[in-house]
């Protein structure tokens, strides 16, 4: 399970009150968003000189981000080839060459959190979460491939600014699809297994996600990064990019990794990954109701178990209580097709994404 | 006091007859410092030092110049206050150990309205009340009995300097301790001074120059544990320096 | 490999176009990030820093305070962190590091003295900086951002405390070819800081007065005033450029 | 050469001593009874804290040994109870070794015991308690002994001897001592039979301890409990000079 | 843990009355050193400083490896300053200070950095051995001047140092021993050394060597790192109070007299101890003739 940072300092009443309006139909959200809408953000992308790839994006609770990408490249240990090369392959035509296979470690991510070590559990955890969806989502390791001898390292450098306000999950995840929206790795001049020689000139670079078009402006893209997004429920209503409030009164809250399709299909996006984190409500304090409290008239209970024994039994309108069990399977069915569909969430937000890069 | 020294190492069995035999046999043996009794008859010593005896209060203990000082019931010490709790001001004796309590109320007349008030770092003279093994010590500065300070209390302005623990001794057993140096300076310069026991010396001469010719002069007769003669060329040579 | 002086010696102009007593762009926003007290973000050339300052805040408990501060003041604590992806190679450096540890304890004692501390007794205030892109000043950006995300953060000073870096050069002029006559630069880039003694230097207020100093190449001691005079222009200058980010940005 | 001691040669400390014989060298320093971190802290003695430091290079697990045998050892003869909830922290340091072990790692792979330094570390740290007045029960004094192959005993062997290869040293032995002739402590390296590590033990216990019968003859190699008194006997008279100048 | 011990109102008060009024608690002048004494140990390569009650020894350690990949003719040197409990129970093992990392730092910069040592003659043969070099510190009494005092330490123990003679054949070294071969003196190139000077008073009054009392007084500090042809090796001033261009200038020209007499004290002590052990050299080598 993930471990969740950032208690919220809500009074049961605050939170019994957030819960209700949250589980109405449809939800009244307290900044009056829809459930699907997300917060805004302020985002640019290619702001480093000296990395290949990077981006900045600060959400409005003040939570910011930077990604770096740098590529270094790398000797490959030694793998035997599968089959013989032929020894004619034309060179000039890309469709002709032996595609490279590339490897897991080529991808190395890190991510830093102020006031935590590098090896907590926030940090690893998350960093365990966005490599596994950047590592799915397509054939990234294998744009890496030099040739035999050479690959690239890439690294994937994630610097979380400001303290983890929220879970900073769906920041980092954000600004890492924009920091690798914009790598470009320079071109080889090189041939096949030589010690690898790259073109000086930056103009002449490719970018790790590939596009249709090879000038300028660029058409649509041919793959892209992942986005991890973060999806709560509460009742029957599912809530997309929850703040720190409402994730103090969620039922279930789950971190789903999507990327965008390479085929034609029914669906427009790629699922990845789930993962369902735990959700900060079940560590809130219970309120108490009038019938149990000695000072409203009520009849106090003997023992903290025999409380939840006739708490769990009231379940009253109005008073917190923290909720308990996992996510029922129809609702993850639901929030899937939310996900994924044509038109859906991530397309959206994908879209936007790459506006972003459009605009710098 | 002996004339020849014995000088014992921990462990070292002290001989009956280098006890101090007392005139009245009702007056129980008291062992002081570094001197133990495993009954039913042995005395052991447990530091190094030269064995002293007073045949008079019929006691024996250790003489020892070095090593930390630990607290003792009516000790005089100088302390260092490090901050103010709620009811008492915790202090130091020597650096590193843990601090000793001196009650906001345990000054001359002092009231919850007109006790003194010290700020962090500040000096302040004062009596061990009571030191066990097992409680932090408690510090004062009036006498118990007269409810007066009696010399003790806050050290305002002035020097201390760190003297060994046998010479805090000396300095504070009168004629015994064999320590003129400061009668000497007297004669010819006006100073205040005041011995800790955790060999502090404060010395207040009013301006920065007498302050710091008694302070120096005190500890060279420290470190080369210098006799009477030894003591009056010092004086000498520091009254002709000023 | 030395410095190729020879572009210099002609049109008198550094390998990246500047004259010796030039700064490169500077470029700074303050308020840059809405959940933190105060942070600046700063570029000098292409180094980038990102500055956060949280505080003053109730302090933790004593315990092994940093700067460890005084009874009755405020406890001033530093973190820079270089990001891997910050150099020409991409170099992950531990907490440990003891470069970065220096570097720390020079913000933290320097703006110690100039922060009014004593107005925060028990409280805490502490700098994050983060180094985004290094091409060389790398502790006088971060001296210069911690100043602006200080200011942003309304904590009180007496100045501002301005740094820049400057360098000794063989000189140009043809006259004499002895050791002692030499041309100071100003505001190096991470080429010139490999193949020329340097210092970094902080005054307050852009005065004359100089709060930190930090040499770490061998030079003649004759050159040393020369380096101190260009380095104390320079720091007049970043400082009316800080004014100016300050000043333009209650408009 | 003889062993060479000195009482207090530093201010810093509460109490310190340097110590050489046989080539090696310690300076050893006391600190306490002070303050002890909640994790230490022993409820009814005072934590002792052994700190070894190698003469070039960080410690090693080397040190740490020595740390715990020098350390088991001084907890039997330092007076525990008397400063519960407080520390006490020896440090020691070597400061220069015999040549034979000191010399430039020639990669033959051999490495020097661990053994030789432990008397002279023993030996300083009770002089720097000595210096520090920790209330003790005994002092100390430890030998080391080495059995040849062909069963020769020899007391306090020079790391010259131990190394030379006519010397066939089969097993190394140290042996710790009381004032009262305890065995404080035992550590032996090597191959022997317990016949011969009695005997070294009885050897080694005549170089640390008094002789019953009293005085020995003149120009007999100084003992070591000898050695310890003559040591501090030359401290407590400097220091209470003042008495009989007058 | 241990509190730091911190120093009393009455004596931060006198000390600084007495600055203003030209005394310093032991009565030297504000430009002078403490008495500095230096003694050499048996053993090449140990040197033991004592700066009036501060005490460092340093120790010089040479063993034979493989040299970095990236610098195949040079050989390894490190200086390692790891404090004890035995200055201050406030060090601990393993947890190092702030105190300490400057110190390392700035003995870095002065000694490593400007290349006092002549790394390329710890080589034996490119790319496969040469000799790497340990300085190691061991602060045995701290009453402040610790940068000063182990810089001295370091600089004489790495002139005193002899390291083993080589023999290179090829791709085989031989490494003789010290009683094969008379052992060789290293490759120094210049002799920096470090001075620290104190600032009171708003920076009014600058005190050489402070003792630690002084130190805890103080209002800021600058290292000022030097030899004696007058290069300028490191100048460290981490903040504090602000110091005038002109009084900064005027240290360094303090500082090379100091750097200057130190350095010559140095070379006597040197000196000294090499007579002496060359009597002890005839000697030993008699001795050694008749244990054959």
């Amino acid at each position: 399970m993930a471990p969740v940072q950032a208690q919220v300092l809500l009074s049961p009443a605050e939170l019994s009150y957030l819960h209700s309006s949250l589980s109405l139909n449809p939800p009244i959200r307290p900044d009056g968003r829809s459930p699907t809408q997300f917060r805004p953000l302020v985002a640019e992308s290619d702001i480093l000189p000296g990395a290949n790839g990077s981006a900045r994006v600060c959400f409005a609770d003040g939570t910011e981000a930077i990604v770096g990408v740098k590529a270094e490249v790398e000797k490959s240990q030694w793998r035997p080839t599968p089959q013989k090369e032929s020894a004619d392959v034309e060179m000039d035509d890309e469709q002709e060459e032996e595609p490279g296979v590339g490897e897991n470690s080529w991808v190395e991510m890190s991510i830093e959190i102020p006031g935590f070590r590098d090896d907590d559990p926030l940090p690893v955890f998350l960093s365990a979460m966005l490599t596994e969806a950047l590592l799915a989502s397509g054939d990234l390791k294998d744009r890496l491939y030099i040739n035999r001898r050479f690959h690239w390292k890439l690294y994937v450098d994630i610097l979380l600014i400001s303290p983890p306000l929220a879970y900073p999950l769906p920041l980092l995840s954000l600004t890492t699809h924009l920091a690798l929206l914009s790598a470009r790795l320079p071109a080889l001049k090189s041939e096949r297994d030589e010690d690898p020689l790259f073109d000086d000139d930056w103009e002449a670079s490719t970018p790790i996600y590939p596009r249709s078009g090879r000038q300028k402006p660029y058409s649509a893209y041919l793959d892209k990064p992942p986005v991890t997004l973060l999806v709560m429920a509460v009742g029957q209503n599912i809530i997309f990019d929850p703040s720190k409030e409402e994730l103090a009164v969620a039922e279930a809250v789950m971190a789903i990794s999507c990327a965008a399709s390479q085929s034609q299909t029914a669906e427009a996006v790629r699922l990845l990954s789930i993962r369902t984190i735990d959700p900060p409500s079940r560590l809130t304090p219970p309120g108490i109701p009038n019938l149990l409290n000695s000072a409203t008239g009520g009849v106090a209970p003997v023992s903290s178990t025999d409380a939840m024994a006739q708490r769990e039994a009231m379940s009253l309108l109005g008073v917190w209580t923290p909720p308990r069990g996992g996510i029922k399977r129809n609702l993850v069915g639901r929030v899937l097709k939310m996900v994924v569909e044509k038109g859906g969430v991530a397309e959206e937000v994908l879209e936007a994404l790459e506006k972003i890069e459009v605009e710098s | 006091m002996t004339s020849a020294q014995t000088i014992v190492l921990p462990g070292d069995t002290i001989a009956p007859n280098a006890l101090p035999t007392s005139a009245n046999p009702n007056k129980p043996l008291t062992l002081g410092p570094g001197l133990r009794h495993i009954p039913p008859q042995t005395i052991t010593t447990t530091i190094a030092g030269a064995l002293s005896t007073d045949s008079k209060k019929n006691a024996a203990w250790i003489e020892y110049n070095s090593g930390r000082y630990t607290p003792s019931t009516s000790d005089l010490v100088i302390a260092t206050v490090t901050n103010s709790v709620s009811e008492a001001y915790s202090c130091t004796l020597t650096p590193y150990t843990p601090t000793v309590t001196l009650p906001h109320l345990a000054f001359e007349s002092a009231t919850r309205k007109t006790r003194p008030q010290l700020a962090n770092h500040a000096l302040v003279y004062a009596r061990v009340v009571s030191a066990s093994r097992d409680t932090a010590p408690e510090i004062t500065c009036i006498d118990p009995s007269t409810g007066k300070s009696e010399g003790l209390g806050p050290l305002k302005g002035g020097m201390v300097f760190p003297i060994s623990m046998g010479m805090a001794r000396r300095l504070l057993s009168g004629r015994k301790g064999g320590v003129n140096v400061l009668e000497g300076l007297s004669e010819r310069l006006a100073f205040e001074v005041a011995v800790g026991r955790n060999g502090m010396l404060w010395v207040d001469g009013g301006n920065v120059r007498t302050t710091l010719a008694v302070g120096r002069a005190v500890q060279e007769v420290d470190t080369e544990a210098l006799g009477d003669k030894g003591q009056s060329k010092v004086v000498d040579r520091v009254l002709r320096g000023l | 490999m030395p410095l190729d002086t020879s572009t210099y010696a002609l049109a008198l102009l550094r390998l990246d176009g500047r004259r010796w007593n030039e700064l490169r762009r500077i470029h700074a926003q303050i308020s840059t990030q809405a959940a933190a007290d105060g942070s600046s973000y700063l570029e000098m050339g292409n180094t980038q820093v990102i500055c956060t300052v949280t505080g003053p805040a109730e302090g933790r408990n004593t315990g092994a305070g940093r700067s460890g501060g005084k009874e009755g003041e405020a406890n001033l604590e530093v973190e820079i962190g270089f990001a891997g992806f910050s150099g020409v190679d991409r170099k992950r450096r531990g907490k440990g590091d003891k470069r970065t540890a220096e570097m720390a304890h020079t913000l933290s004692t320097a703006f110690s003295s100039l922060i009014l501390m004593h107005l925060y007794p028990h409280s805490t205030i502490s700098i994050h900086i983060n180094i985004l892109s290094q091409d060389g000043s790398i502790l006088a950006a971060c001296i210069n951002a911690a100043t602006l995300a200080l200011v942003d953060a309304g904590v009180p000073m007496t100045d501002y405390l301005v740094a820049c870096t400057a360098a000794s050069s063989p000189t140009t002029s043809t006259s004499a070819g002895s050791d002692d006559v030499s041309d100071p630069l100003l505001d190096l880039n991470a080429m010139e800081e490999q193949e020329l003694p340097f210092l970094t230097l902080a005054t307050v207020g852009g005065g004359e007065k100089i709060t930190v100093l930090v040499m770490e190449t061998r030079v003649r001691v004759e050159r040393i005033e020369g380096m101190l005079a260009v380095g104390i222009e320079g720091c007049k200058r970043v400082k009316d450029i800080l004014d100016g980010v300050v000043r333009g940005f209650g408009v | 050469m003889a062993p060479q001691a000195l009482l207090s040669p530093l201010h810093q400390a509460d109490g310190s001593a340097t110590y050489s014989a046989n080539g090696y060298s310690v300076i050893g320093a006391v600190n306490g009874p002070v303050e002890v971190s909640r994790r230490d802290e022993l409820p009814e003695e005072a934590a002792i804290e052994v700190n070894v430091r190698p003469a070039a290079g960080v410690g090693g697990p080397r040190e740490r040994h020595l740390e715990s045998l020098i350390q088991s050892t001084l907890r039997h003869i330092i007076l525990t109870r008397a400063h519960p909830r407080t520390l006490i922290q020896v440090t020691l340091q070597v400061t220069s070794l015999p040549e034979e072990e000191s010399s430039v790692g020639d990669g033959s792979g051999f490495s020097f015991s661990s053994l030789p330094v432990l008397p002279p570390l023993l030996t300083t740290a009770t002089l720097a308690l000595l210096s520090a007045s920790i209330p003790l029960s005994t002092t100390l004094s430890a030998t080391l002994v080495a059995i040849t192959a062909a069963g020769k005993i020899k007391c306090a062997p020079t790391a010259a001897e131990l190394v030379r290869a006519s010397a066939k040293v089969s097993s190394l032995h140290v042996f710790a001592f009381s004032v009262g002739r305890a065995l404080l402590l035992a550590e032996s390296e090597g191959d022997f039979e317990f016949g011969a590590w009695e005997s070294a033990c009885e050897v080694a216990e005549d170089a640390c301890c008094k002789s019953v019968e009293g005085m020995e003859v003149d120009g007999e190699v100084e003992n070591g409990q000898e050695f310890l008194r003559g040591v501090v006997e030359g401290k407590v008279g400097r220091e209470m000079r003042w008495r009989t100048a007058a | 843990m241990p509190r730091a011990a911190e120093i009393s109102v009455n004596e931060r008060e006198f000390i600084l009355q007495g600055l203003k009024e030209n005394i310093r608690l032991d009565g030297r002048p504000f430009d002078a050193f403490r008495s500095l004494e230096l003694n050499f140990g048996d053993e090449h390569g140990v040197a033991d400083v004592q700066l009036g009650k501060t005490r460092v020894i340093a120790r010089v350690s040479a063993e034979v490896t493989a040299p970095f990949v990236d610098r195949k003719f040079d050989g390894i040197f490190n200086i390692s300053t790891e404090f004890s409990p035995m200055a201050s129970p406030a060090f601990e093992i393993g947890r190092p200070t702030e105190a300490e990392n400057i110190l390392s730092r700035i003995l870095e910069k002065a000694i490593r950095r400007s290349g006092a040592l002549d790394t390329e003659s710890l080589c034996i043969i490119a790319g496969l051995k040469c000799f790497s070099l340990r300085a190691d510190l061991h602060v045995l009494d701290h009453d402040g001047g610790l940068i000063d005092a182990s810089c001295i330490a370091v600089i004489a123990a790495l002139q005193h140092f002899r390291r083993p003679d080589v023999a290179v054949e090829g791709e085989n070294a031989t490494i003789f021993s010290i009683r094969e071969r008379e052992p060789i003196p290293l490759s120094i190139l210049h002799h920096p050394i470090c001075v620290t000077f104190s600032y009171y008073n708003a920076g009014g009054i600058m005190l050489v060597d402070a003792n630690l009392a002084e130190e805890q007084v103080r209002e800021g500090e600058v290292v000022i790192t030097m030899n004696r042809h007058g290069e300028v090796c490191q100048i460290a001033k981490y903040g504090g109070v602000s110091v005038d261009a002109l009084a900064l200038l005027n240290c360094t020209s303090v500082a090379l007299e100091k750097v200057k007499d130190i350095t010559k004290f140095i070379q006597r002590r040197l000196e000294e101890d090499a007579k002496k052990r060359d009597v002890g050299g005839l000697i030993a080598e008699l001795s050694a003739e008749n244990a054959r």
